[in-house]
């Protein structure tokens, strides 16, 4: 299998299944993350554990989830609980070990905007919202982000702060102020995952720490809102196994819903 | 916040049709909350709202999700009440969209996370005014809704963020199985169905299946809603649809997808209302036109698990 | 309150006996929470507390029961944390009353209301610092206690009571059925073991019944505690006499009656302790001595429940 | 069968059960309260409605329960729920119209305590506490009161206020407030059943309304710590009917547990 045939998608979910060890709790997203954290069950993390926002604890979906309230989630689950038991038990009781999270803009400081782009009361355009996402951002002890990189995406400051970071430059209420000071329980992003590369922070700041085999380090840096630091020892990510991509497209995602 | 002015609904038969229990509990201008968490979603009683035509809507859920907007697209949502607003795993709720881009009349929002949300039912069925939480610290949402605000623990002198009591005037839930009373049994995701009953003024819970009050009494762990809590009972088996009922329908995902384009285009979009809502006295004629082949391709495999033993 | 700092525990066989469990989770100084509201009152985790002579405890729980009497009468309690200290329907803690009343050296105590405690566990398993609840206005329970403090609604300006959030360093339920894992199932009165649990530094599931996973994972709704929060899964049948487990064995109702003439004379209540739980090994030894007639007078007739469905 | 025979533990309970309509939501309490709620659902309140702090709701039990949380409870109930429920859905949440509290002291503003005698820090008596006792007195709408009036329990202040009545006159916090002040949202107690007679609040004082057949002024006052308020409208309570009392006796209490 050529690497040029492997699509970002799945070069993705195959570098976000490696973020997760065996025994791992993870607060499962949709989309992506859902992809990866299967991925990483159906290879090198078996006994991943996965609580969705749903309610749904230990669950072992046998097909994939098209929504984080799919059936497949209960049957089988060991345990659903409420959400307000998700909420206040496991996210703000500190039990969640990762999370993941996407957005529609990031800033080099992780943080994420879910809400508007433009101007919050008069939006170019109206984002879904929050959802979970800024108290998976406040209280996952480890933060993945899974977002393609391009400069609509990757911006210098992002139109609102769904999500908290690591620094807030947003022009509301937290210009300047870093996540430590605001005592936020989580310890905020540590890797963004990209259909370019990988991303990890240094004193709150995204620094491209590696880069996917076929790409250059010119692409990212159009591709990136600001001016990317590059880690000095810039690792290059092979392309997934045959194996894994096989998992994804035969197994996983049969009808390329994410993929 | 109620002040201990609710009085608990007795009567031995609460049921009635969709139609009867929307007309007596549903009210121009009301604050209304259809609940359901991906599951359990009561499309039957969205579809009774629109064809009634009851406006001036407050309505509040943490995924508007499809059911949310045919309201809007209908206009009978003055303000809405949320945390996620999409089409979960696909995309946009075009309405909403529509009345909130580049619109000159943009519909009231307010906004919080799912967390904050859940959080105003905690407050609304717990009867305080507010509800603390460990969130929102270096986000721009408390800026942009005023109803987020901030106590300090007496203990820590730490700062929490707080959100109000929501109490809907009316919640409707949907649920696997209830008695004539609505003491109603759930199994499956739960959601936040209690607490929207528990905040509620009235309520309205739909069902798959009415059952005899000894079934429900044959296992009181699972009963999730007390009947005294409950004002009307439905039976409308296939209710939810295009949402899902744990050991009854499986969610028409399809549905979910193909919305997306259905939607993105007001004709499509009020053709869709008018054939599937507008044109049909109500959920039998629905299900009539889902098909006979949607029907048996969604219908659950049964999956039972054992009973528990409550003797002494 | 924690500052995220509890790992998961996801050791696939956490199964040991009673005496390792308590050695190795329950510590001198430590605080410490046997859960259960008259149902399943794990009295075999105590008796090993007594054997092991593990001292200088703050013994916390709603209703000390005739177990935390016991711990207190063997002198390892120093503070008791609590809200009802009887023995219910009969009579006193005489061991409690012997150690407040007329006493130069009377135990510490910090006593609030059960909804004190309920908010107090609910703090503590949610990771806040406080819980505000509506009660104690003319009351001088607060008087009692400094613990009880004010907060100020930030929406109505009304005042509310708070009480810190309680974090056991052990917390000990007793279910009905676990796996290997300590994923419990719990039916019949639920007390606040779930809040204990999430709110405790190391726990202890004691089971009736050990099941395979596949059990649990067939009726999931039924998981009040998953498996991640449990250090040891301990099998011990009638481990809960004389209270009971819904489904195993009634009530030991007669032996609460005769334990207000037992516990009243510091004597008979060393006797009891000797014969019942120093000179005896462990909980199979204890249930040899209650009896054949006893055990099958408490035994429980079967009342099994339906099944659900779980299919999609 | 002879007035003479009968207990005052049966007057009282038979008096208290006619407090209760059927479809009350009552929060039953253990002993005589629990006595006179299983024989109001036994004669004229056949769906008198009851709830239990243990978390059982909408009971029916087959035999008397000796606590709060008899498995007689559950079997056979509508819902079981926790405890955070219960006191936090159906008692603060207001659901409860009708509450029960007994005390080792009450005063004449109808302040309970089951706390101490004597000083709260070195007590003569250490009573049980508040249990639920302090919420019921705050949340429920109508609060019943049982107890068997002596100059020992019926006294002109308190040792210990565990449960707010109508005015607060302890040694301690509140000395001098009224409830209505301090926006207690339940109307605190309503009707006083001893076993000599019945007492209603007036302006926030209880007022002698009932005196059971048999039973002389004279004894009541000695009975009374304090001059108890008489009415003008004084009424005779006729002892229950043999067929209460033999429901009382043979069905609900055989074994004498409270009678």
């Amino acid at each position: 299998m050529a690497t040029s045939l492997i699509k970002p998608s799945e070069r993705m979910a195959a570098r976000a299944s490696a973020e997760l060890k065996s025994q791992d709790v993870v607060f499962v997203g949709i989309g992506l993350p859902n992809l990866a954290c299967n991925l990483a069950r159906a290879t090198h993390a078996p006994e991943l554990f996965m609580i969705y926002e749903s309610g749904a604890v230990g669950t072992v979906p046998d097909r994939l989830p098209v929504s984080i309230g799919d059936p497949t989630l209960v049957t089988d689950s060991l345990a659903i609980l409420s959400q307000a038991d998700i909420f206040q038990l496991f996210l703000q009781g500190g039990l969640i070990e990762v999370g993941f999270l996407g957005g529609a803009q990031v800033d080099r400081f992780g943080n994420l905007n879910t809400t508007v782009i433009g101007d919050y009361t008069a939006p170019k355009v109206r984002l879904p919202g929050s959802g979970g996402a800024c108290e998976i951002a406040t209280h996952s002890k480890r933060l993945l982000i899974m977002m393609s990189m391009t400069p609509r995406t990757f911006v210098p400051v992002v139109d609102f702060i769904t999500s908290p970071g690591h620094r807030f430059v947003s022009q509301r209420t937290n210009a300047g102020v870093e996540r430590d000071k605001l005592k936020i329980p989580g310890n905020g992003p540590t890797t963004v995952i990209t259909d370019v590369g990988v991303c990890q922070f240094r004193s709150g700041e995204m620094v491209l720490t590696e880069l996917y085999s076929g790409v250059t380090l010119d692409q990212v840096r159009k591709q990136c809102g600001w001016e990317l630091k590059i880690d000095d020892n810039l690792l290059e990510v092979p392309p997934p196994s045959e194996t894994i991509v096989r998992i994804l497209r035969e197994k996983l995602d049969p009808q390329c819903l994410y993929l | 916040m109620f002040d201990h002015t609710r009085a608990p609904k007795l009567s031995r038969n609460k049921v009635r049709s969709m139609k009867e229990a929307i007309q007596d509990s549903v009210h121009s201008g009301d604050t209304i909350l259809i609940e359901g968490f991906t599951h359990l979603i009561c499309f039957a009683a969205g579809h009774e709202i629109l064809r009634q035509g009851i406006g001036n809507l407050t309505a509040a859920r943490l995924t508007p999700d499809l059911v949310y907007d045919q309201l809007i697209e209908a206009g009978l949502v003055k303000k809405l009440i949320f945390s996620w607003a999409g089409n979960p795993g696909v995309g946009s709720l075009h309405a909403l969209r529509r009345r909130t881009e580049k619109t000159a009349e943009p519909m009231e929002l307010e906004e919080y996370s799912h967390f904050g949300m859940v959080a105003r039912l905690l407050a609304g069925s717990s009867g305080l005014p507010f509800w603390p939480l460990d969130n929102y610290r270096g986000s721009d949402i408390p800026g942009a809704n005023q109803s987020i605000r901030t106590i300090e623990c007496p203990y820590t002198q730490k700062k929490f963020a707080t959100v109000p009591a929501l109490n809907p005037d009316v919640t409707i839930i949907h649920c696997q199985r209830c008695d004539k009373e609505g003491n109603a049994q759930v199994w499956g995701l739960l959601g936040t169905q209690k607490e929207a009953v528990f905040a509620a003024k009235r309520v309205i819970v739909v069902t798959e299946e009415i059952c005899e009050t000894s079934v429900i009494r044959r296992d009181p762990n699972r009963t999730l809603v007390p009947g005294i809590l409950v004002d009307h009972v439905v039976h409308e088996p296939w209710g939810c649809h295009p949402s899902y009922v744990q050991g009854h329908y499986d969610r028409d995902n399809d549905f979910y997808v193909a919305w997306e384009s259905i939607s993105k285009d007001t004709r499509s979009y009020q053709d869709y209302l008018s054939e599937f809502v507008y044109s049909v006295k109500g959920r039998s004629e629905y299900r009539a036109k889902l098909g006979k082949g949607l029907i048996e391709k969604l219908a659950a495999e049964p999956r039972k698990c054992e009973g528990v033993d409550y003797g002494y």
